[in-house]
């Protein structure tokens, strides 16, 4: 239990995917103009990761691991997250037109942020079972929803200011994003 | 009905010329202007600056002198590289540098000082467009920049070698906090309390006479440019934490009067987390953000790599701003809620 | 003429980092070091330029429905290659891109280019697009790893250029560090793009 | 005991004794007036008489047929010179009658004293006070018959009479409430019966205790009326704050009324207006104004005829002193800045305040430093920086959302702002932009 | 080898007949418009675009919200066949560009008064006509700057916004925003205009101005091809029959009128 | 249906494709990787063994060493023969650092004393923590054991240098070596068959 909590902490706080691992820029930078949109990516991408996590960590097991082709890891997790997402999608769209609006359009986003695969990889490399991949995953996500929406709080104030006319767009959202990751650089030693 | 038009407007060109002013009301306003803020708030740093060079000498009032040259000089330059308008009139960028020479360790070389004032200018505010703009405590990105640039500078700490004494040798000594994560409750033993409020320890220079600091407070609370609630909450906060786990043991944990007096969590509190630029607006956003300031500080004290975590929870609280002030809306007047 | 534009393109007027500033995970994560970012850039090179060529020769045989799928699994084959011979024969390199390596499967870039341009071009065309987005992209990777190499170790390329008394500013080559450095030079590149276009 | 109020709102300085018991003066009569079509909100009106044509004090000289609206008669005796566009306090250029006096000042029909208002019906007595011309003297200028006539199923149960003048410098109010009190008292009265209420209040701030003093002594054995002392501050005359102080009640934001929680506020001036038109039928030809400000030589109070000109009364109080840095219809947080002096005095001005190039506050406006003192000002619990910025940058959605229609323009925020913002000005802006934009939208419909 | 081609050729088997099962289980009904510009966008779901994926900038597209160059993905051809299927106009018009419609820089039309408060014309109309003693004159507080996307307007010293011919595209942004109605589209080949808006007659506008149009007349009654007509006192000229002669502005007393004709 | 169809046959010849071409390249690769892999491990137990003249890596052996979450962990054991005899034997020991897991992989002469120590894997902040690949650090270790060296940093009350400014990395390093030497000695009987 203790391990599963410090897990938590540590990918949320200390190793935030975002702003220490690097990982999920693009929908970090490119969903994080408003508050409620970064609200409703978090939320898909806490889904997204737990499952396609828990579904390339059997892949993993049951096929690459059994038939000893773990070099075709990259190729088998991005085809089984791609068609996932897809199939995620289809079923909210159909089933629940409301669920798919704070959700679902968010889902293609997911595909190419490499923080699926990321997260989806480093469970391997990291030998977890399959509980701890869950419990990384979900961390990995929340971290990444924390950072998202604070830094879309953080965006919406920009939107309003003054800024030199070269460092608007992306230019400031990277800085920003810096000492975002600066300050929570303050995490750093909590879990060791 | 144009030519009449005319004949009136000829007979306007009367009483008053065209240099009376015309505006939207109201056409009366208070004295309090944003550089009568910044000036008032460097004479409420002034016992604390003062407290610094009593007690580290010289050294420290060059460092101060340094912070504050090197972040007007940094702003005067950046905009005129940026085209802005030329502000530093206004004070706020010598309260930036003054504030963060006040964070700084009394060993540090120059250079670093003027390297960090730069940066707090730099990309603490200019790039955001300058003085209203920043997201972030610009003081405290300068410090932070400097400490995890360079650690060890920045954790040089020496005991303090008062001004008027004769020894010249400082001697190093790490500063309570430090202690407290390196060697345990033990190691703190001997710290009195009386001298945690005075100043006499080691430490950054305007954050060891927590009595001087909170002189000045008092001064810009009476003035009415800040409000009781970002400290009050925050300190609260520190004290309930820190002893709730004292309660549960008083042998791991210190006595949260010591968590209240050590560290720059008075400093931060009473000045750098008032900042109002970075704060909330309303008294529950503040009450909000005070909170979370004294809860992440504590848990880096007791749980964190460092050994203070003050800076580190402004900036991140910074951060959560936009959202408190967003969920904290007032209620406006005849809304039901 | 227009395979020379295809070249050029990707240099400057579409660089990949600066223009588009997509796929920046691996290019904020690698930088630390010149070398790394020279190694990140000619791996997604190889990668952009096989596929490209792939993606063109194939364009017509690929039902639109399933083209992206297709897509994907063509870059991720590419990616596995890369992986493999980078490991059997840079192996301290690869030891140093890390995870990074199989993440060029989602690096947007490869993907937006498949999609914007090989589907539609011949295969010269996309070849010569994806050496040039491929070198925009290493150019991108050497210049911020150079600076921050520099500013974060006095060195670039492990060679100390700033003597032994300098102190390195750690910020460079840290988290942040890597965020503020793009930032900066992002807003550098805009400047210049405006003083041109004036 | 602590004294009513409301949260939030400002202490500028008053400023009051510059004009403050000087006795209600009346200047000669001035030579031409210069009557604008629009005196009240609604409906202006139409002219009904023409260039060259003979009017005598007290004749209609426009009306509307609009129900929201309130005839306006001739200040003055004399002819009609000319009917066309002329310069008006808000600053556009507005359909005005110009009448040039023939010195003789006669009635039309002279008032005298009729029936005991108080035995005649209510319906009469709104006709009365409709065919006097009656709008509200506070300011809004909101045509009174109307603010008398509530749609059957609002319980008024509070009519309060604002005696607050709040605005810094204006003592009309003031000096009304001490020469004419018994006439307020009646007046108020009269309003009871019209609307057949028990309750009456009447709000002065305890700045004025000598009007509280003279109100208090006039009302007692009158059971049914109160008088309040309020604190001191601005903006306690505004209603939503007088309500809320005396009744504790909260108006609901727009369109929200007074009359929804159940009260119904007239100004002292108003008041008085109604007892004269009702007990001796006398049209609203003239109202009480301060003429104040350290750029006039002589403050004083004065009762002005509609239309008269702010240069002739200012040149009657001495004239200008010094530089003028402002001229302005009212009180310097709500007046409306002048260009010029040849502006007429209409129903709804209660002062001529000329500030002098020191009293103006200027300073560049700076960027917004999130100090928050504008909110705490607010007496409408707004975010006016917020309110501001979103209007600045044309994000009149926000703005909306951000309940731009509560504000009521006092301006304690821009009193207090460091930055020296226009927030008001940023709001009127974004109010007048949405409202376009609404307008435009259903002219498509 | 074999268990590689089996386990992967199995997976993507499976996950296909899954995937196209599913497609028809769950198809939902889209707007074709939105189909087909979902097959010309990259399909990258970058989120570059600030939106969630492609599909979420198509129908933003199709609502008008957005247009098809904030794809940063996307090259010149894919941004123009999106205009296409949009309806946005892109066949070859002649080239307008913006002009101001006024002269009155600061030194030329008097101030009414000072003005004091937010650089915006149109908040600066709030108070008055104007501060400028014209009230049909531009109040130069650059409105039209802030409106416009391509960086075309600045003001200069004078007060008077200037329009730099080569950004300007004739978008029409700026003409919205400018409350004064003092900027109008002028084909870029016929530069001939009056640069006055006042609709006074010629005593007022002598009176707040001194580069104001007098509305005398002369420009239309000598110009040979009948090319100036009067308009609420403002003369306007037609581009089409205008011939560039310069008749006009050599009578115009007050020596305003501009011809610009690009043979 | 016929889309279907359409997708299932062109996906799945696509990864059959990509599966033979990938399976194809592997085979090619498999060889050379294992042989980096062993070449880099086989550089680290080199340089840190004793003078030898055997491939230690055809005298290794697996000694277990404890039990973690019920599974039986082992160390890999490499020996260095001189002229048959043991010379040293070199294995790897694994600690917690700042950035994740380090290992080092540490080289002892027969009697337990420290031949050198090589740092094999970490991940700790450049300029910081990273300071432990230096020879400065590293080579404080030699000659040391634990009848002569208390295996703490100095501020913790042992003998050896810290990093000033980051020492939760050292700190992991010196207990990973302590770790090492005291699995030695335990097992010592059984490595020296
Ligand atoms: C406002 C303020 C904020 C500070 N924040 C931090 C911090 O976040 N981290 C840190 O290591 N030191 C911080 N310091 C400095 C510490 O107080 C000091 O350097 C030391 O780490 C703790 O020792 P102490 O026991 O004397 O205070 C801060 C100082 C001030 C005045
Ligand atoms: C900010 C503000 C301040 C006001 N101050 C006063 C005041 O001091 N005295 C007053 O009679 N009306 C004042 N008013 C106008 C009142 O809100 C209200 O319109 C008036 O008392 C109604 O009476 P009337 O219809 O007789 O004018 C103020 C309004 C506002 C918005
Ligand atoms: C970004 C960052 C990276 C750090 N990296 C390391 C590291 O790699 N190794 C380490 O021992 N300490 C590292 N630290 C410092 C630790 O958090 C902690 O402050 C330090 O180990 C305390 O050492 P001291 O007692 O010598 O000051 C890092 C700190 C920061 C902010
Ligand atoms: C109460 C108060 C506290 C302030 N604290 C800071 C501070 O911590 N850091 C800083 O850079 N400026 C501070 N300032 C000054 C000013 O707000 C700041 O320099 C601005 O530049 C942007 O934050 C403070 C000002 C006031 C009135
Ligand atoms: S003017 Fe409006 S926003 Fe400002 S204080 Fe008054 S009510 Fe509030
Ligand atoms: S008072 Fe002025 S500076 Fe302060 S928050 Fe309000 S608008 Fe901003
Ligand atoms: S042209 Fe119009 S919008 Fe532009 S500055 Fe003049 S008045 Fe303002
Ligand atoms: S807004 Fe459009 S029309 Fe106006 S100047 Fe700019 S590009 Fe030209
Ligand atoms: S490269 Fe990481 S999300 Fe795009």
């Amino acid at each position: 239990m203790e391990k599963m909590i410090l897990l938590i902490i540590s990918t949320v706080l200390v190793n935030n995917f975002v702003l220490a691992q690097f990982l999920g820029i693009c929908p970090f930078l490119g969903v994080s103009r408003k508050i409620e949109t970064s609200i409703g990516m978090g939320m898909a991408v806490i889904f997204v990761m737990g499952l396609a996590t828990a579904i390339t960590w059997l892949v993993q097991v049951l096929i690459l691991n059994r038939f000893n082709i773990q070099y075709m890891q990259t190729i088998a997790f991005i085809l089984v997250i791609a068609a996932l997402v897809q199939f995620v999608e289809m079923v909210i769209q159909k089933t629940s037109p409301l669920l798919y609006q704070a959700l679902g359009i968010y889902l293609p986003l997911i595909t190419t942020n490499c923080a699926v695969l990321g997260v989806a990889v480093l469970t391997i490399q990291n030998e977890f079972t399959f509980m701890e991949s869950l419990v990384y995953s979900v961390g990995a996500a929340v971290g990444f929803t924390l950072a998202l929406v604070l830094f879309a709080g953080i965006r919406e104030k920009l939107a309003l200011a003054d800024l030199p006319e070269s460092l608007e767009g992306t230019a400031i959202s990277l800085v920003t994003a810096g000492l975002l990751s600066l300050a929570f650089l303050g995490f750093a030693g909590l879990v060791k | 009905m144009s030519q009449e038009n005319v004949a009136i407007r000829e007979n306007i060109q009367d009483l008053l010329d065209s240099r009376v002013v015309v505006s939207v009301s109201p056409h009366i306003r208070n004295e309090v202007t944003i550089s009568a803020i910044m000036y008032c708030v460097l004479l409420a740093l002034l016992p604390a600056s003062l407290a610094g060079v009593y007690f580290f000498g010289f050294p420290a009032l060059k460092i101060m002198l340094l912070g504050i040259i090197g972040a007007v000089a940094a702003e005067a330059i950046i905009q005129t590289l940026l085209g802005q308008k030329i502000s530093v009139r206004d004070g706020s960028a010598a309260v930036t540098g003054l504030l963060l020479a006040l964070t700084l360790p009394p060993t540090i070389p120059w250079y670093m000082v003027l390297v960090g004032s730069a940066i707090a200018i730099i990309l603490g505010k200019s790039i955001y467009g300058g003085l209203g703009n920043n997201p972030f405590n610009p003081a405290l990105i300068g410090r932070v920049v400097l400490l995890i640039s360079w650690p060890v500078q920045l954790t040089r700490w020496q005991n303090p070698t008062y001004l008027f004494s004769k020894s010249i040798d400082a001697v190093t000594a790490a500063t309570p906090l430090a202690i407290l994560k390196n060697e345990g409750l033990a190691g703190i033993a001997d710290v009195r309390l009386l001298d945690l409020l005075l100043g006499n320890r080691s430490g950054c220079i305007g954050e060891i006479a927590v009595l001087a600091i909170l002189l000045g407070f008092g001064f810009l609370l009476w003035k009415g440019y800040v409000t009781w609630h970002i400290p009050v909450s925050c300190i609260v906060t520190v004290f309930l934490v820190s002893g709730i786990f004292w309660l549960i043991n008083p042998n791991q944990y210190a006595n949260p009067l010591f968590h209240l007096l050590s560290g720059g969590l008075m400093l931060g509190a009473c000045f750098m987390a008032t900042d109002m630029v970075t704060s909330p607006m309303t008294s529950k956003g503040m009450i909000i953000f005070g909170m979370g300031i004294g809860l992440i500080t504590i848990i880096i004290r007791l749980f964190g790599g460092y050994p203070e975590g003050v800076s580190f929870a402004i900036l991140l609280m910074n951060a959560g701003c936009p959202l408190i002030d967003k969920y904290t809306k007032p209620k406006a007047f005849g809304r039901v809620p | 003429m227009t395979i020379i534009r295809d070249l050029t393109n990707g240099i400057w007027k579409e660089n990949p980092i600066f223009r588009l500033v997509l796929g920046i995970c691996s290019v904020l994560a690698v930088t630390s070091q010149a070398k790394n970012g020279i190694g990140m850039g000619l791996a997604a090179t190889f990668v952009l330029v096989c596929s490209n060529m792939v993606i063109a020769a194939m364009r017509n045989i690929i039902p639109a429905k399933v083209r992206i799928a297709c897509f994907i699994v063509i870059i991720a084959t590419f990616v596995t290659v890369v992986d493999l011979i980078m490991e059997a024969y840079f192996f301290e390199l690869h030891k140093a891109l890390g995870i990074f390596i199989p993440l060029i499967v989602v690096n947007c870039i490869i993907l937006g280019r498949a999609e914007a341009f090989a589907s539609k071009r011949p295969i010269l065309n996309s070849m010569m697009d994806g050496i040039g987005m491929g070198i925009g992209y290493t150019l991108a990777l050497l210049v911020l790893g150079s600076i921050r190499e520099l500013l974060g170790n006095g060195s670039v390329f492990g060679v100390v250029l700033l003597g032994p008394r300098y102190v390195p500013f750690l910020l460079a080559i840290l988290p942040p560090g890597a965020f503020i450095a793009l930032g900066l030079l992002l807003g550098l590149m805009n400047k210049i793009n405006t003083k041109l276009a004036l | 005991m602590k004294l009513k109020t409301f949260l939030g709102g400002i202490h500028p300085p008053s400023h009051k004794n510059l004009s403050a018991g000087k006795k209600i003066e009346e200047p000669p009569l001035p030579k031409t007036v210069c009557i604008p079509l629009a005196q009240h909100i609604g409906a202006p009106c139409e002219a009904r008489v023409e260039k060259g044509q003979k009017v005598k004090k007290g004749e209609v000289i426009a009306d509307s047929q609009a129900f929201v609206s309130a005839p306006i008669h001739a200040s003055i005796s004399g002819t009609v010179t000319a009917v066309q566009d002329y310069p008006h306090p808000s600053g556009k250029k507005i359909k005005a009658v110009i009448i040039e006096s023939d010195e003789k000042d006669e009635w039309f029909r002279e008032p005298k004293n009729g029936q005991d208002p108080l035995q005649l019906s209510s319906e009469e007595l709104k006709k009365k006070i409709r065919e006097a011309g009656i709008v509200g003297l506070g300011g809004a200028a909101f045509p009174t018959h109307v603010k008398l006539s509530p749609p059957k199923e609002k319980n008024i149960d509070a009519i309060i009479l604002n005696g607050v003048e709040c605005e810094p410098y204006l003592t009309a109010d003031h000096q009304l409430m001490l020469e004419k009190t018994e006439a307020i008292v009646k007046g108020l009265q009269i309003i009871l019966r019209i609307m057949g209420v028990q309750k009456g209040y009447i709000g002065i701030e305890v700045n004025k205790p000598d009007a509280l003093k003279a109100m208090k002594k006039a009302t007692k054995g009158l059971s049914n009326i109160e008088v309040v002392g309020l604190k001191v501050k601005y903006p306690q005359g505004a209603e939503k704050q007088l309500i809320k102080a005396i009744l504790g009640r909260e108006v609901p934001p727009p369109p929200g009324l007074p009359m929804d929680v159940g009260a119904v506020i007239q100004n002292v001036g108003t008041a008085y207006a109604i007892y004269e038109a009702v007990t001796f039928g006398k049209p609203l030809i003239e109202r009480i104004v301060t003429v104040t400000g350290r750029g006039i030589k002589e403050p004083k109070n004065l009762r002005l005829r509609i239309g008269t000109l702010f240069s002739e009364i200012i040149n009657y109080c001495g004239g200008i002193q010094g530089e003028a840095g402002k001229v302005l219809m009212g009180g310097p947080m709500m007046g409306l800045a002048q260009y010029t002096a040849q502006v007429p005095i209409i129903k709804g001005t209660s002062g001529i305040l000329v500030l002098s190039k020191e009293e103006l506050a200027s300073g560049e406006s700076k960027h917004c430093i999130n100090c928050g003192m504008c909110v705490r000002a607010c007496p409408m619990h707004l975010i006016p920086s917020s309110l501001g910025t979103y209007c600045e940058k044309d994000l009149f959605e926000e703005a909306e959302a951000a309940h731009i229609f509560n504000c009521i323009e006092c301006g304690s925020c821009v009193f207090v702002c460091p930055a020296n913002r226009h927030l008001v000005q940023m709001v009127k802006y974004g109010k007048s932009a949405i409202l376009a934009a609404k307008k435009q939208q259903q002219q498509k419909k | 080898m074999i268990a590689a081609v089996v386990s992967l050729g199995g997976l993507a088997f499976v996950l296909a007949i899954g995937l196209g099962i599913a497609s028809k289980i769950f198809a939902v009904e889209i707007d074709p418009k939105v189909a087909a510009i979902n097959e010309i966008l990259p399909g990258a779901n970058c989120g570059g675009c600030g939106y969630a994926g492609c599909s979420a900038f198509a129908e933003a597209l199709v609502a008008g919200e957005i247009n098809p160059s904030e794809c940063k993905a996307s090259g010149s051809e894919a941004i123009e066949e999106m205009s296409r299927i949009l309806g946005v106009s892109v066949e070859q018009k002649e080239k307008t560009i913006a002009t101001i419609f006024c002269q009155g820089a600061t030194d030329k039309c008097k101030p009414k008064y000072q003005y004091e408060g937010i650089e915006d014309c149109k908040a600066a109309l709030l108070l008055g006509d104007g501060y400028k003693a014209c009230p049909y004159s531009c109040l130069g507080f650059g409105s039209c700057v802030k409106a416009c996307p391509f960086k075309a307007i600045k003001i200069e010293p004078t007060g008077l916004p200037s329009i730099d011919e080569n950004r300007c595209t004739g978008c029409g942004s700026c003409i919205s925003q400018c409350p004064q109605g003092v900027i109008k589209l002028v084909p870029i080949s016929k530069l001939c205009y009056i640069p006055c808006s006042s609709k006074d007659k010629g005593k007022a506008v002598r009176q707040a101005c001194d580069v104001g149009c007098l509305a005398c007349g002369l420009c239309v009654k000598k110009c040979p091809e009948q090319a100036i007509t009067m308009e609420n006192n403002c003369p306007v000229i037609d581009p089409e029959k205008c011939t560039g002669c310069g008749t006009c502005a050599e009578k115009c007393p007050r020596k305003i009128i501009r011809i610009q004709i690009q043979k | 249906m016929k889309d279907i169809l359409e997708l299932v046959v062109v996906l799945t010849a696509i990864c059959i494709v990509a599966g033979i071409s990938l399976a194809k390249v592997y085979d090619i690769t498999k060889e050379p990787i294992a042989e980096q892999r062993r070449i880099a491990r086989m550089k680290a137990v080199n340089a840190v063994l004793p003078a030898h003249d055997n491939d230690p890596d055809q005298n290794k052996i697996q000694i277990p060493w404890k039990k973690v979450k019920g599974k039986e962990e082992s160390i890999l054991i490499y020996k260095g023969l001189q002229n048959g005899r043991i010379s040293g034997v070199s294995f790897e020991m694994a600690n917690m650092g700042f950035g994740g897991e380090l290992k080092v992989m540490m080289g002892l002469n027969p009697d337990g004393t420290i031949q050198a120590i090589e740092i094999t894997k970490m991940a700790e902040t450049p300029g910081l923590g990273a300071k432990i690949l230096e020879p400065k650090f590293k080579q404080q270790f030699e000659g040391k054991s634990l009848q002569n060296c208390r295996f703490k940093l100095k501020k913790d009350g042992g003998d050896l240098d810290q990093i000033s400014g980051a020492t939760i990395s050292p700190r992991a390093v010196v207990d990973a070596i302590g770790k090492g030497l005291n699995f030695y000695k335990q097992n010592k009987n059984k490595i020296m068959q």
